[in-house]
């Protein structure tokens, strides 16, 4: 990532670059059987995580706590967007593209059916693929796509309405993880409640996540803000 | 040969191509897609190994469905700063050493 | 071994989308072949029986990061048109 | 803790509270200022009076406090520590005088007494120390508190000089700490005890003890400004003229002095590093040093430098005592290291003086200088004869027993360079004392700065310190025999460490 | 008293204060921050405390046990990190605060990255999963990006050099964490421990080089340092404080904890003497740049690069050597991690100090700031004794630690290297000194600056002090590796 020194860097690099390849590849090949089976286990508690799917049950419970803080990475992304534009908002700022009716009618006719699609890949989720990532990539689809429309209602550009919508899903998500707290360790959801909480999680996430995502397309820095210095 | 471990293999060179993607391009851009490529590798190893013997491993495909939510987020940042500094000295590469000090 | 043929020919277009995506001299076209690689990326993963991953992959992996980066060629290619 | 175990503390914490306070006084309380620092002197020459007396009737006072397991910090006022102690509290007392009238007027006042104290604190700590890593520990903080000192001018040329000072100092600190873990890994803890504690480890090591030592001694060679190290020295005389007589007579060049005297009696033992044949080397250095300081010192016509490498002489004596093994050697290193200290303070408080007065920085300049400022040139006076070893002057004491010691020790050749030592003291002496009482003013004094006032020839404050210094001189000289003399406090030093030998 | 949990609550506190940051604002934000950061301190401190009183704690999220579930435990040297990245987050929150009301650039993102960096370290401190470990290392990336980026124009590329280098360094980190948990099935550290033998295959081996690799990277070891002193020294002040006191010393934690944990037994001493070799040339070549450089800030920038290196000497020191020696090299590194991290944030607050007072931070122009600023040069002066590692200072403390461990494991060279960095050290602290003692010039303007701009870093200047002379409570709640 330093100035380029020209061919001998070059070499070197992929020379390097070859020889891990064909190391790993050779270590690769020497694997012995490993000594734990985690889709044992897996199987095993599936009835006690409140959910039948086995993704969601590692992501939302088993491994909750990755998920928790990959939401955080995700907030993360976002603050740094807005550093790196060194601005306020945290807002949408780039200017809507000249409303193109065909767009729109598409647009007017698309939004609907993905609000739906999320919801079911959302609901899909406990039992089946599916869940509050997926969920929120489509509705963030959505979103995008309202604003490239410009038929994105105002009240959801208002900084601070966005800054608690973003945040929300992830607030849900450390309130959940954090009351068990009382009486027993992080995340540690009641058996019979296990199934409901989740769900009210990734409701929240999915929300959360889908301003967060569209938050990172529309957010980039554009050609109008500043000129060179 | 699993499918596991096919991909595997494959996701070993797409990591080491993607490494050196990422040192020896000079294009941001390049820069950004490069890495990408390296999280795709590591992913398929991940879970390519995990799934050598044939049955799918559910922790696995978690664990790479975090990775590629905190690989978009990186994306984005990147693309972010990889903006600005284009919209600050029209070039999406590194001023030369020394200028960003 | 039909399917064994099929996953040869899978991680074979992989790696060439991944090649073309980091040296074809267009940013446009190595774009293009960047969401190509993310699609094979999602077959990949409905090969390992991993359909969470495929579908995560194809909404975000191709489709949210392949926006973004067309958005910044474009970008890329305004700033050029409006600075010769 | 007991008042005996607390009273080391105190002594330490009467400079160095004081030097807190100080540093956060703004520059216009001078006699906030000047209590503080009076205070801290007076009352630092009280405990140490009330332990001497306690040291005498064979009280211990000691301090510890273990930083982390197995590494201590240890305060004692043992009879060899009270020795240093004494002499500097004392000579920090007259120097703070004298910086009091010195400094009258000129900016960052706060700034300079501050590390003054701090300076102090970190010598006193240097003669307490009961251990070598305590002994390093202070060793390390007076170079640090001393460089504020050196560069205090701010000019450019003070820098340079600071710089050569750091880099000397911080080299040689370097190299002794490496001496001094070493040490501790082969130990595991190294406290000064009469007659060393490193015997123990038996002759397998004799190799590793003889680098150990060339490591030691490199390291305080370098305060103690044995040739090749002494090269800073000279260089540190851009210094105001309190820090260089501070310097010379007080703290940085005896603590390396008296860290070659704790290294062999109290770590290695005089006997083991002689069995060790390494005394031998040493004593040879010393007289390399003894005879290139006063050569040097014959061609140099500024006042100071001329002094400084007479320093760089004068302090091997010290050295040499020590190297040469054997009770009356001892004796006449140990009082020298009290001896040279008044001497040389009074040298330098009258150079001061003749620069502050009259703009004198030169020995050509000096013409008439005696009948311009009769006191103080006859301090000066006072101070070269005990220089040059004359009869009741302190110099002459230490001068005897040194010469006595390398007979006994069977070292000729010392004894010869001793009287060569003193015939070239005479050579550069003399000429000053020449010019200053007996020839003729020429021309106007470079630059007359302060007036003469009925019999006051200068300002009171840079009057007196000189003056007392020289009757103690004369009174080290006179009243050797006295209980109370630093040679009966020498003595009864070596009493100590070569019984403990023999036992 | 009821029992309370404070290993999630020492990352939740962070993340709570962090997202209601985000929602308030910079003009709310710093009250949320104190008042977290004091509570961490309070957590941090009474963690040690426990672990300091025997049994190392535990805690299950979930109450799933590994391998199903993640591990959260806290060690003796866990236990010291997090109390340094909590001690020195609350003076440097008072710090920024002044900061920022004077010079706003970079606020209105500060407080909320701040949080979730602590949570991400002291998640990254707690963690007993190589996954979850993969997880914590992007968080304190992003986030530590991200406040470097709030710098302005002028770190734009500094961050980007910075994030692509830190995703090169987990990107190769998750690599090895894919071949293991391929190799043995599991993630969690102590069940992989019990695995990892002299007789694991290759991968093992190559595992441990890819992950050390990345951490070598993100830690700016020497060759990888390019992209730290543009980094460090371009961000605002309080930034640069808590990248170079805190967030370097993360990912070198995690590079021991692995070595310590997992590696030992594949290790050979060459390992070892390659790691430290890096380590004595991050030191020589940290300090000639440093002694080259005109600014405040990127001099002490490269003195990180430098200091980086003393770090690495732990892996040839305690690599297969006498427990004793061992023992020592752990308590002089972890020593040297705190000193080292108190006495830079004391700098970088300094410098910070100066920029707001005179505009600059040339060290040319730095004569007579003893007259305007006594504060800030003792604070320069003090860190710098703790860097140069002289008495009476941790850094002492920590340099004694570390060459005795030399002579006891018989390596002497490391002892040179350690002397001869000393010195250097010393070198580009007191060009600094020298010029701050020099007359005034008359061109200068110095703008009188509120106490919380300067306190702080004394502060933490005199802490550094401090631990070297009271050091015996913290190595007892290191314990022994």
């Amino acid at each position: 990532m330093t100035r380029g020194t020209g061919r001998f860097r070059k070499m070197l690099v992929s020379v390097g670059c070859a020889s891990l390849a064909g190391a790993a590849v050779f270590a690769v090949m020497a694997l012995p059987e490993p000594a734990v089976r985690l889709a044992g286990p897996v199987e095993a508690n599936m009835d006690r995580s409140g959910v039948t799917h086995p993704v969601t049950a590692v992501l939302l419970n088993f491994r909750g706590y990755d998920t928790l803080l990959e939401i955080a990475v995700l907030l993360l992304a976002l603050l740094g967007v807005a550093a790196a534009g060194g601005s306020e908002k945290i807002g949408l700022r780039r200017l809507p593209s000249a409303p193109h009716a065909f767009l729109q009618s598409l647009t007017r006719l698309m939004a609907p059916l993905m609000v739906l699609a999320a919801g079911y890949l959302l609901w899909a989720g406990s039992h089946r693929p599916g869940g509050a990532f997926q969920a929120a990539a489509v509705l963030a689809a959505g979103i995008v796509l309202l604003f490239l429309a410009g038929l994105l209602p105002e009240r959801l550009q208002s900084d601070r309405l966005l800054r608690v919508g973003m945040v929300a899903g992830f607030l849900v998500f450390l309130a959940v993880a954090a009351f068990p707290l009382a009486g027993g360790a992080l995340l540690q959801y009641p058996v019979p409640l296990a199934g409901a909480l989740i769900l009210l999680i990734e409701s929240g996430l999915t929300i959360s996540l889908a301003l967060i995502l569209s938050g990172l397309f529309l957010r980039l820095p554009d050609e109008f803000e500043e000129e060179e210095e | 040969m699993t499918p596991g471990l096919l991909f595997a293999l494959t996701g070993i060179a797409l990591f080491s191509s993607g490494v050196a993607g990422l040192i020896l391009q000079t294009h941001l851009l390049r820069k950004i897609i490069a890495f990408n490529v390296m999280g795709s590798g590591a992913f398929l190893v991940l879970v390519g190994l995990a799934q050598r013997s044939g049955e799918p491993d559910p922790v696995s495909q978690a664990m790479v469905l975090t990775g590629i939510v905190v690989s978009i987020a990186a994306t984005a940042l990147a693309l972010a700063l990889a903006r600005r500094l284009l919209n600050l000295t029209g070039e999406m590469r590194f001023p030369a050493e020394g200028q960003d000090d | 071994m039909i399917a064994l043929a099929f996953d040869l020919l899978l991680a074979a277009s992989l790696l060439w989308a991944a090649f073309r995506a980091l040296t074809t001299l267009d940013l446009f076209r190595a774009v293009v072949m960047f969401i190509v690689f993310g699609l094979l990326m999602a077959l990949a993963w409905a090969r390992l029986d991993a359909p969470d991953l495929a579908l995560a992959e194809a909404a975000i992996g191709a489709g949210l990061a392949g926006a973004l980066l067309f958005d910044s060629v474009g970008h890329l290619r305004a700033r050029g048109r409006s600075r010769p | 803790m007991t008042w005996n175990d607390a009273l080391p503390l105190l002594v330490l914490s009467s400079s160095l509270l004081p030097g807190f306070i100080i540093f956060n006084l703004p520059e216009e309380r001078r006699g906030m200022r000047t209590a503080l620092n009076l205070a801290g002197a007076g009352l630092k020459l009280v405990f140490i009076a009330f332990m001497l007396w306690g040291v005498a009737r064979g009280e211990r006072y000691e301090f510890r406090y273990a930083i982390v397991p197995g590494l201590e910090l240890v305060l004692r006022a043992d009879a060899l520590a009270m020795l240093f102690v004494t002499l500097s509290a004392a000579l920090w007392f007259l120097t703070t005088l004298y910086a009091i009238g010195y400094l009258e007027g000129s900016p960052h006042r706060s700034r300079f007494f501050g590390f003054f104290s701090l300076c102090v604190t970190a010598t006193v700590g240097v003669a307490m120390a009961g251990n070598l890593f305590s002994f390093f520990f202070f060793y390390e903080l007076l170079t640090l508190s001393t460089y504020p000192l050196v560069v205090h001018r701010g000019k450019a040329s003070t820098m340079k000089a600071g710089n050569i000072y750091l880099a000397y100092t911080l080299a040689g600190g370097a190299v002794l700490l490496t001496g001094v873990v070493w040490l501790y890994g082969l130990l595991g803890r190294v406290e000064f005890v009469p007659g060393g504690s490193v015997s123990v480890l038996g002759p397998a090591y004799a190799d590793q003890l003889r680098l150990v030592f060339g490591l030691l001694v490199a390291g305080v060679g370098v305060k103690a400004a044995l040739v090749p190290l002494h090269g800073w020295l000279p260089k540190a005389m851009v210094a105001p003229a309190p820090v260089s007589a501070l310097l010379h007579a007080v703290a940085v060049v005896k603590a390396g002095a008296f860290g070659i005297v704790r290294i062999v009696y109290e770590v290695y033992g005089a006997d083991f590093t002689h069995g060790l044949g390494l005394s031998a080397p040493l004593a040879v250095l010393a007289g390399i040093t003894i005879l290139w300081g006063s050569l040097r010192a014959l061609f140099q016509d500024d006042l100071k430098r001329r002094l400084a490498y007479s320093t760089v002489s004068q302090v091997s004596y010290i050295v040499l005592g020590v190297a040469l093994v054997g009770p009356i050697g001892t004796i006449g290193g140990l009082v020298h290291l009290v001896h040279q200290g008044i001497m040389k303070i009074t040298l330098f408080f009258c150079a001061g003086n003749y620069a502050e007065t009259l703009g004198i920085h030169k020995v050509s300049e000096m013409n008439g200088a005696g009948r311009r400022m009769p006191l103080t040139t006859l301090a000066f006076s006072v101070g070269a004869l005990g220089m040059m070893s004359a009869p009741f002057t302190a110099g002459y004491v230490s001068k005897h027993y040194l010469t006595e010691g390398a007979a006994v020790a069977g070292a000729p050749w010392a004894e010869w360079v001793l009287l060569a030592s003193s015939v070239l003291n005479a050579a550069y002496f003399l000429p000053i004392l020449y010019r200053a009482w007996f020839k003729r003013q020429e021309d106007a004094w470079p630059e007359e700065s302060i007036p003469r006032r009925g019999w006051l020839e200068t300002n009171g404050l840079l009057l007196a310190p000189p003056l007392v210094s020289a009757v103690a001189v004369l009174a080290a000289g006179s009243l050797s025999e006295h209980p109370w003399s630093p040679l009966s406090w020498a003595k009864l030093i070596a009493e100590r460490q070569y019984v403990s030998v023999e036992r | 008293m009821i029992e309370i949990e404070l290993i999630p609550l020492i990352i939740l506190v962070p993340l709570l204060w962090a997202s209601l940051a985000f929602i308030a604002g910079p003009a709310h934000g710093w009250k949320l921050a104190l008042g977290g950061s004091t509570l961490q301190l309070v957590l941090a401190w009474r963690l040690a405390a426990e672990v300091g009183g025997g049994a190392d704690r535990v805690h299950v999220p979930g109450g799933w046990e590994a391998p199903l579930g993640i591990a959260l435990s806290a060690d003796g040297l866990a236990a010291v990190m997090l109390l340094l990245a909590q001690g020195v987050a609350l003076p440097l929150a008072f710090y920024a605060r002044a900061y920022f009301a004077r010079h706003p650039e970079g606020a209105h993102t500060f407080w909320p990255l701040t949080g979730f960096l602590l949570a991400a370290m002291n998640a990254l401190f707690l963690s007993a999963d190589i996954f979850n470990l993969y997880v914590t290392l992007e968080l304190v990336g992003l986030a530590a990006v991200g406040l470097v980026a709030s710098g302005g124009a002028g770190s734009v590329a500094a961050a980007l050099r910075y994030l692509l280098a830190t995703l090169l360094g987990s990107g190769s980190y998750l690599l090895g964490v894919a071949l293991l948990y391929g190799a043995y099935g599991t993630v969690t550290l102590p069940e992989l421990a019990s695995q990892v033998t002299e007789a694991s295959p290759p991968v093992a081996m190559l595992a441990a080089g890819l992950m050390l690799a990345g951490m070598a990277v993100k830690t700016a070891l020497f060759p990888f340092h390019f992209w730290l002193p543009p980094a460090h020294g371009g961000a605002p002040s309080p930034v640069s404080a808590l990248l170079s006191a805190l967030v370097i010393k993360a990912s070198f934690y995690l590079a021991a904890r692995l070595w310590l944990a997992l590696f030992l037994p594949l290790a050979t001493p060459s390992w070892g003497q390659v790691i430290g070799v890096l380590g004595a040339a991050a030191i020589f070549w940290g300090s000639f740049m440093a002694l080259r450089q005109a600014r405040l800030k990127m001099l002490i920038a490269y003195s990180t690069v430098a200091q980086v290196g003393y770090l690495f000497l732990f892996f040839p020191l305690a690599t297969h050597t006498e427990p004793a020696a061992a023992q020592s090299a752990l308590q002089g590194v972890t020593l040297q991690a705190l000193a080292h991290g108190l006495a830079k944030a004391a700098m970088f607050a300094a410098a910070g100090a100066v920029i707001l007072s005179t505009g600059h931070d040339r060290i040319m122009q730095l004569g007579g700031i003893t007259a305007h600023m006594p504060v800030t040069v003792f604070t320069l002066a003090i860190a710098g004794v703790s860097l140069m590692g002289l008495p009476p200072s941790a850094g002492f403390l920590a340099k004694w630690l570390l060459i005795d461990s030399a002579i006891v494991s018989g390596q002497w060279w490391w002892i040179v290297v350690m002397i001869a960095g000393g010195l250097l050290t010393a070198a580009y602290v007191f060009k600094v000194l020298r010029h701050a003692f020099l007359r005034a010039e008359q061109s200068e303007v110095y703008k009188p600056l509120p106490r919380l701009v300067e306190w702080p870093g004394f502060l933490l200047a005199v802490a550094s002090l401090a631990l070297g002379l009271r050091a015996a409570e913290l190595l007892n709640v290191l314990g022994t590796p």
